[in-house]
């Protein structure tokens, strides 16, 4: 019959109207300012620098500027500058460290790339999304020190994640000192033995620098199993 | 005389005058609107509403769209310029035909006695006697109008009516 | 003159008496002024805020259709934060068109341009002088009060034509050519869907047409013309033709923003443009009244008991209703095609008007029939009105359908 | 379907002036191709297209393929007699030799009637010049027709016999091929503030950069 | 209800595809008119010179070139993975199955593996992706077709709860690079699992609303049944692919023929149409839906356990052998193929991107003769194009 059709349009958003007041799945606004929907986990926006304590954000920087998050970004937006010196890191093994790291935010499209190769565990991604800036040039282009965040904020950001990485790293430390030890134990033991071959030659202790093979940390760039992906199945 | 019968009929004599005058086509035809208008308010004027409101509905309403759809349709080449008379024997042509036209018109209207005097307020009928006096002693007169009416609207769908092939159109 | 103030419940006397007190206050030659100055300026006010009410409320119900919550944060300016549910919206909006700047377009014929939006409203605004608001709250008492009301109604074609070409714009004219046909197509079922209740009432007054429908049977059925067979039909060709003259819903084709911008109105900015936006309404809000009056009784109560609730607050009820299921009607359809909207004007209201028609003149002869003989007649009646609809829908309709679909076996 | 050999000895046989090779696709997924010469290009389209056994219906893909002139050095070890009179030494001799370059458009053929797999067709132009043709294949199958207006846009090839070969992307009046391998980047760049490579320094040349504080 | 048109009208002729050749003085000239790049339902930055006869279209030629980026340029600069990320910025309404689609070409031509779990992981989110694809399509043809955004928004509502399904997962709604060469970059979390399949569950109440309330439609009706009609053998020839092909009953679905990556281990259906008119188009795209939803129950059940990704593929430095493939798979719009040559550098040598869309608007101006302007734009919109995919 002739306008059926249009009734049965009439009668679904009517239906529609008066669900939008009780039926939560017919009302879907949510008023951003004042409420804002929950972030899920894996979100990911701009990129971060992982710090290990907020008090000295540059000097407990994970990163060590092997730059491999520069080359493999697609939009190149990455800038690094190495540093002359090194400096421990994380498992005391001394490491060269970014005098100058500048993400251009106004390039970045946040593929979430530099985090997933990055050996060290040191990029990551963030979950701030509300960065408008009223400078093109300067206020976009985010510095070493902007970039910087301490790995409790991380914690708070991505949960599973940082406490998987924190799992890895301690483990990675671990092994370090045991390989610290036996070598140092090795190196006694030789000593020793040298002391009982020639007990006149001053046995001229190394000054035992921990051995270069103490950590794995800089694997040959490609070579090790990709490691972020086996997440929590 | 008073005040008000003055002002329509400069409101419906000017309009027009200034219609014939103006080169623009749309603006003349619009002042003619305002010309049909005027002769509105006449009859409001004059006490008759509903033949005020039916000439509103009919002439501002109707026949207004008409003539400017007309005006519209056909080309309009820009180059308008006035007609001047080329041939004195044209013009002279031209003022006998107008002459005479006008002469008719004159004679009859003198022709006809017009009862001036103001003999009492007119008689103010309403509605359903209009009604009736149409459907009584007027219904042949109304009943003709309304024939020519169709006639005409049937004549102007057949002009319009571009004759196309009749082409099937599979409608499922 | 309109009636003085007479019997009835307080608030119903009330604009009355305050009327005639205030034109006491005038010396007696300007007293007819005064009375119909009032008599303006309380239309202007009610229906320039009723306006401002409308827009918001089309905004939130259309919002509440579509799962969202409708404009709710404008408040007062003065108290920050203050969110009064939108309800100053209107308010801020007829600042923002105020402030707009109004650009003309060069090429305009700028004195059409500038008039076009001013007959607009001139003319939607006339035609609320012959709708009875209350018992006896008629602007004026017009003895040939419809046809006035479609007088004034058709006037507004000439204003579109003249936006549309005064504008010089290729999108403007091809859209007031839509505009014109449209609302051409659509005088005559509109005026053929409103005789038979003239035809039944027998006076062309919208006061007596309102006064007609009074009286209830058994206390509770009203007499209104929607609750007759040839009435409630009236009353749905009238709502279609209603939406189609005043430009809205399935027949919104001039401003079809998919096709051509804004229609008729792409060059208008600014105040103007405010304008046209404001006579669409008070033209709906006008036609809506006009339906009231005809088919809905007008100013009368549903039910003998709720006589004490004076009779503009029924008038304004049913107005707001008839507005709400235009808003409705809007959120859902679809737009209809230039040339299927003027076929449906003439292939099929204006047959199924006239058929209305005879049906009303059947239902005036038969007035006088009683007891098994009524039954007849409804019967008769509705088969009038329910027949020719379905032989004439299909024959619109194309034998077309919502079609099945084979899957494919490989 | 018939294996490509068997269907380059049809071709063979059925078009005895064309010059048909098989062009073998060294990667895992081992899709070989035709390499048509050009006169009699369109003819064998036209029959790939109607052969009842192929019924090649549906041109999926139509790519243009830019090979640059190469510098192919070649080491032959040549004995060069030694005029002592002892063993002649062996010397490697380097010839570099430039082989010309040229441009190249290769169609994906699938049948939807007989519902089988790709028959790629590659056809190659002389040289490199800007006046390469080649002809159109729009004719046979309609789906050539935006993309060969693509690859004469961004590479040059002009099809002859196509309807309406005009630029598909880039603006009427653009000059160059811009996916052409030495393809040079018109340097009106505004200044982009990417902190590193070519395109900063490029463009300090033209403006002057706001200085940005590390 | 409303009419077939082509009866005739007071406005100049609206019968079918038969343009007056004949030169009459009762008709003004031509109506040049160019829709687009700014216009309000041309999908994006997509222009029309359209030639108008009174209301009737006599010629229609599209332009194209205003989103070019020349992503195939950008891509032999880059390193394979490095194109990931922006072949979700090619059709960003389907992103997971463009994404699939160049991980498909890529180990065909570097000849990977992949796992079960991936494999199943890329179907459903593959169908996922067909299901908000179509759900936007349905949506903006209706909001051409006139209606003031109504059924848009209820097919958004649905639309956002799959994407932000997709977001849980692979960290954005809509540009999610989550495929890599070899399987897939993050392993959805048993909450994930169940809150997807209990949305696909619920999905066909919704599809059953949708179509109460539109395909019914009289209005519907008129303004899509005969309008914009594609000729089965027109479109084999003119290389149109997806639902508009099946539209016109050409039973060619990728998923089938191709049989790539677990489809064949699905049972479902192809839905044929038999008018090839707009009104089939969005019928199959309906029906397409409801296939959908099918196949994502059953890769909910048989979803097995296992790595997620082939522990030889490697992430950095990774050079296929030279060589040549072209893999493509049935996105929501057509045939979507990658045509990649390499030369055993990182880059690659050659890096195309066959478009559904682009190719879909062949015969465009075929479809759109005889009919009005307002019946152009709900052509358009039935062919579903969206711009980054058609000028890449």
């Amino acid at each position: 019959m002739l306008g059926s059709g249009i009734l049965k349009g009439l009668a679904v958003t009517a239906k529609n109207f008066v669900g939008s007041y009780h039926d939560p799945a017919r009302m879907v606004t949510v008023q951003y300012p004042e409420e804002r929907s929950k972030l899920p986990e894996n979100y990911r926006s701009f990129p971060l620098l992982v710090c290990e304590d907020a008090a000295d954000p540059m000097g407990t920087l994970r990163c060590v500027a092997c730059q491999i998050c520069e080359k493999e970004c697609p939009p190149q937006c990455i800038y690094i500058e190495k540093s002359k010196d090194k400096k421990p890191d994380a498992t005391g093994k001394p490491q060269l460290y970014p005098t100058v790291f500048a993400i251009d935010t106004s390039v970045c499209m946040g593929c979430g790339i530099c985090a997933e190769v990055c050996p060290f565990d040191s990029i990551k991604m963030d979950q701030v999304f509300e960065v408008a800036a009223t400078d093109r040039f300067t206020e976009l282009l985010l510095n070493r020190e902007q970039l910087a965040k301490p790995n409790s904020y991380y914690h708070s950001i991505h949960p599973t994640e940082a406490a998987e990485v924190d799992a890895r790293l301690a483990a990675a430390r671990l092994a370090a000192e045991e390989k610290a030890k036996a070598a140092a134990a090795a190196a006694a033991a030789k000593a020793a033995a040298a002391a009982t071959a020639k007990p006149a030659a001053p046995a001229q202790p190394p000054s035992a620098p921990p051995t270069a093979s103490a950590s794995s940390t800089a694997p040959a760039p490609g070579a090790e199993a990709p490691k972020s992906y086996s997440r929590v199945s | 005389m008073n005040l008000a019968l003055i002002l329509i009929s400069v409101l419906i004599l000017g309009s027009a005058a200034v219609a014939l005058a103006l080169r623009n086509l749309i603006h003349s035809a619009l002042l003619f609107v305002g010309c049909w208008a005027g002769i509105a308010a006449f009859y409001l004027w004059a006490g008759a509403e509903f033949v005020a409101f039916a000439q509103v509905l009919i002439y501002v309403g109707a026949v207004s769209m008409v003539v400017l759809f007309a005006v519209l349709l056909t080309r309009q080449s820009d180059a308008a310029e006035p007609m001047n008379p080329d041939s004195f024997s044209r013009f002279m042509r031209a003022l006998v035909a107008g002459g005479g036209v006008a002469g008719i018109l004159v004679g009859a209207i003198l022709g006809t006695p017009m009862d001036v005097s103001t003999a009492g307020p007119a008689p103010t009928l309403t509605v359903k006697e209009i009604g009736g006096q149409l459907m009584g002693p007027h219904a042949a007169a109304l009943l003709i109008v309304g024939l020519l009416l169709t006639v005409a609207l049937l004549g102007a769908v057949v002009i319009a009516a571009v004759d196309r092939p009749e082409k099937s159109e599979d409608a499922s | 003159m309109s009636v003085t103030a007479e019997a009835g419940t307080f608030l119903e006397r009330a604009p009355l008496v305050l009327r005639d007190a205030v034109v006491q206050w005038f010396p007696a030659p300007l007293q007819w002024l005064a009375h119909h100055l009032i008599t303006i300026v309380a239309i202007l006010a009610v229906f320039g805020v009723f306006f401002a009410f409308t827009t918001v409320a089309e905004r939130k119900l259309l919002g509440r259709l579509q799962n969202r919550l409708g404009p709710n944060r404008a408040g007062l300016p003065w108290i920050k934060g203050s969110k009064l549910f939108g309800l100053t919206q209107p308010f801020a909006d007829a600042v923002k068109a105020l402030t707009k700047e109004d650009i003309v377009p060069a090429a305009a014929d700028k004195l059409l341009h500038f008039l076009a939006p001013v007959l607009v409203v001139a003319f939607s605004l006339m035609t609320f002088a012959v709708l009875p608001f209350g018992r006896n709250l008629i602007p004026v008492e017009l003895d040939a009060a419809l046809l006035y009301f479609f007088a004034a109604g058709s006037a507004t074609e000439l204003a579109i034509f003249m936006a549309g070409w005064a504008s010089r714009n290729k999108y403007s004219l091809l859209a007031a050519m839509r505009a014109l046909a449209q609302v051409i197509s659509y005088e005559l079922p509109l005026m053929l869907s409103v005789v038979p209740v003239v035809l039944v009432v027998g006076s062309l007054s919208t006061s007596e047409i309102a006064l007609a429908q009074g009286g209830w049977t058994f206390g509770f059925l009203p007499h209104w013309h929607v609750f007759t067979p040839w009435g409630f039909f009236g009353f749905l060709l009238f709502l279609v033709a209603a939406l189609a003259e005043s430009n809205r819903a399935p027949f919104d084709l001039p401003e079809a923003e998919s096709e051509l911008i804004a229609g008729h109105l792409t060059e208008y900015s600014g105040f103007k443009y405010a304008l046209f936006f404001m006579a669409e309404y008070f033209g709906l809000t006008a036609l809506s009244g006009l339906g009231v009056t005809l088919f809905l009784g007008g100013w009368q109560a549903p039910f003998a008991f709720l006589e004490f609730i004076p009779s503009y607050a029924w008038f304004m009820l049913k107005l707001i209703g008839m507005i709400g299921f235009f808003i409705w009607a809007r959120g859902t359809l679809l737009r209809l095609r230039i040339d299927q909207l003027t076929r449906l004007a003439w292939q099929f209201m204006v047959p199924l008007a006239l058929i209305n028609l005879g049906n009303a003149a059947f239902w005036a002869l038969t007035s006088g029939w009683s007891g098994p003989l009524q039954f007849v007649r409804w019967g008769v009646s509705i088969a009038l009105v329910v027949g020719p609809f379905i032989l004439l829908g299909r024959g619109l309709n194309g034998g077309r359908g919502p079609r099945t679909y084979r899957y494919a076996t490989s | 379907m018939e294996s490509l050999e068997q269907i380059r000895d049809r071709l063979l046989a059925r078009f005895p002036g064309a010059s048909i090779t098989l062009v073998t696709n060294p990667g895992p997924a081992a899709e070989h191709s035709l390499l048509l010469s050009a006169e009699h290009a369109r003819k064998i389209a036209m029959f790939l297209r109607d052969d009842a056994a192929l019924q090649l219906d549906y041109c999926s893909n139509a790519t243009g393929i830019d090979w640059p002139d190469k510098e192919v050095v070649e080491t032959k070890k040549v004995a060069v007699p030694d005029p002592a009179g002892g063993p002649d030494k062996v010397v490697e001799e380097k010839t570099t030799r430039l082989e010309p370059g040229y441009l190249e458009s290769v169609y994906h053929l699938y049948s939807m009637a007989l519902r089988h797999g790709p028959v790629v067709i590659r056809m190659r132009t002389v040289n490199r010049s800007n006046r390469v043709t080649l002809p159109s294949l729009t004719p046979v199958w309609r789906s050539c027709d935006f993309q060969e207006r693509e690859i004469y846009d961004l590479y040059g090839i002009v099809f002859d016999g196509h309807p309406d070969l005009r630029r598909l992307l880039m603006w009427d009046e653009f000059k160059d091929h811009p996916m052409r391998k030495d393809y040079v980047e018109p340097d009106d760049f505004e200044w982009e503030p990417t902190p590193h490579g070519a395109v900063l320094d490029r463009a300090k040349t033209h403006y002057p950069a706001p200085e940005v504080k590390p | 209800m409303i009419g077939t048109g082509s009866a005739p009208s007071p406005f100049g002729q609206l019968s079918g595809p038969t343009v007056r050749k004949v030169k009459d003085p009762f008709h003004g000239d031509l109506l040049e008119v160019s829709m687009g790049p700014q216009h309000p339902s041309t999908h994006g930055v997509f222009r029309m010179d359209v030639t108008l006869d009174g209301e009737v279209i006599v010629k229609l030629k599209p332009v194209f070139g205003y989103l070019h980026r020349n992503h195939e340029k950008i891509a032999e600069n880059t390193s394979y993975l490095g194109s990931m990320p922006y072949t979700d910025r090619l059709d960003y309404l389907s992103s997971m199955s463009t994404n699939w689609a160049y991980a498909l070409a890529v180990e065909k031509l570097a000849g990977l593996t992949v796992p079960d779990r991936a494999q199943y992981l890329r179907i459903i989110l593959a169908e996922l992706t067909r299901l908000v694809n179509h759900v936007c399509l349905v949506g903006f043809l209706f909001n051409d077709l006139g209606t003031s955004f109504t059924p848009l928004l209820y097919a958004f509502r649905e639309r956002e709860k799959i994407i932000d399904l997709f977001e849980a997962l692979s960290g954005s709604r809509m540009m999610c690079n989550y495929q890599r060469f070899g399987g897939c970059r993050v392993d959805p979390t048993p909450e994930w699992l169940a809150a997807a399949s209990r949305l696909v569950d619920n999905f066909p109440s919704f599809l059953d609303e949708y179509e109460s309330m539109l395909t019914g439609n009289e209005i519907m009706l008129a303004r899509t049944q005969g309008v914009g009609r594609l000729d089965p053998k027109h479109a084999i020839n003119a290389g149109i692919t997806g639902p508009v092909l099946r539209a016109s009953g050409v039973n060619y679905d990728l998923r089938k023929v191709d049989g790539y990556g677990f489809y064949p281990r699905f049972d479902f259906r192809i839905p044929l149409g038999d008018h090839g008119d707009t009104y089939d188009r969005y019928m199959m795209r309906i029906l397409e839906m409801r296939e959908s939803v099918k196949i994502l129950q059953q890769a909910f059940r048989e979803l097995p356990a296992g790595p997620i990704m082939d522990p030889k593929a490697k992430l950095r430095g990774f050079r296929p052998k030279p060589g040549e493939a072209y893999g493509r798979l049935e996105s929501p719009k057509g045939e979507l193929g990658f045509y990649l040559l390499s030369d055993g550098s990182p880059n690659p040598y050659r890096y195309r991107v066959r478009p559904p869309s682009l190719i879909n608007l062949t015969l465009l101006e075929e479809m759109c003769l005889g009919h009005t302007v307002a019946d152009a734009v709900v052509i358009l919109g039935s062919i579903d194009i969206v711009l980054g995919e058609v000028d890449r």
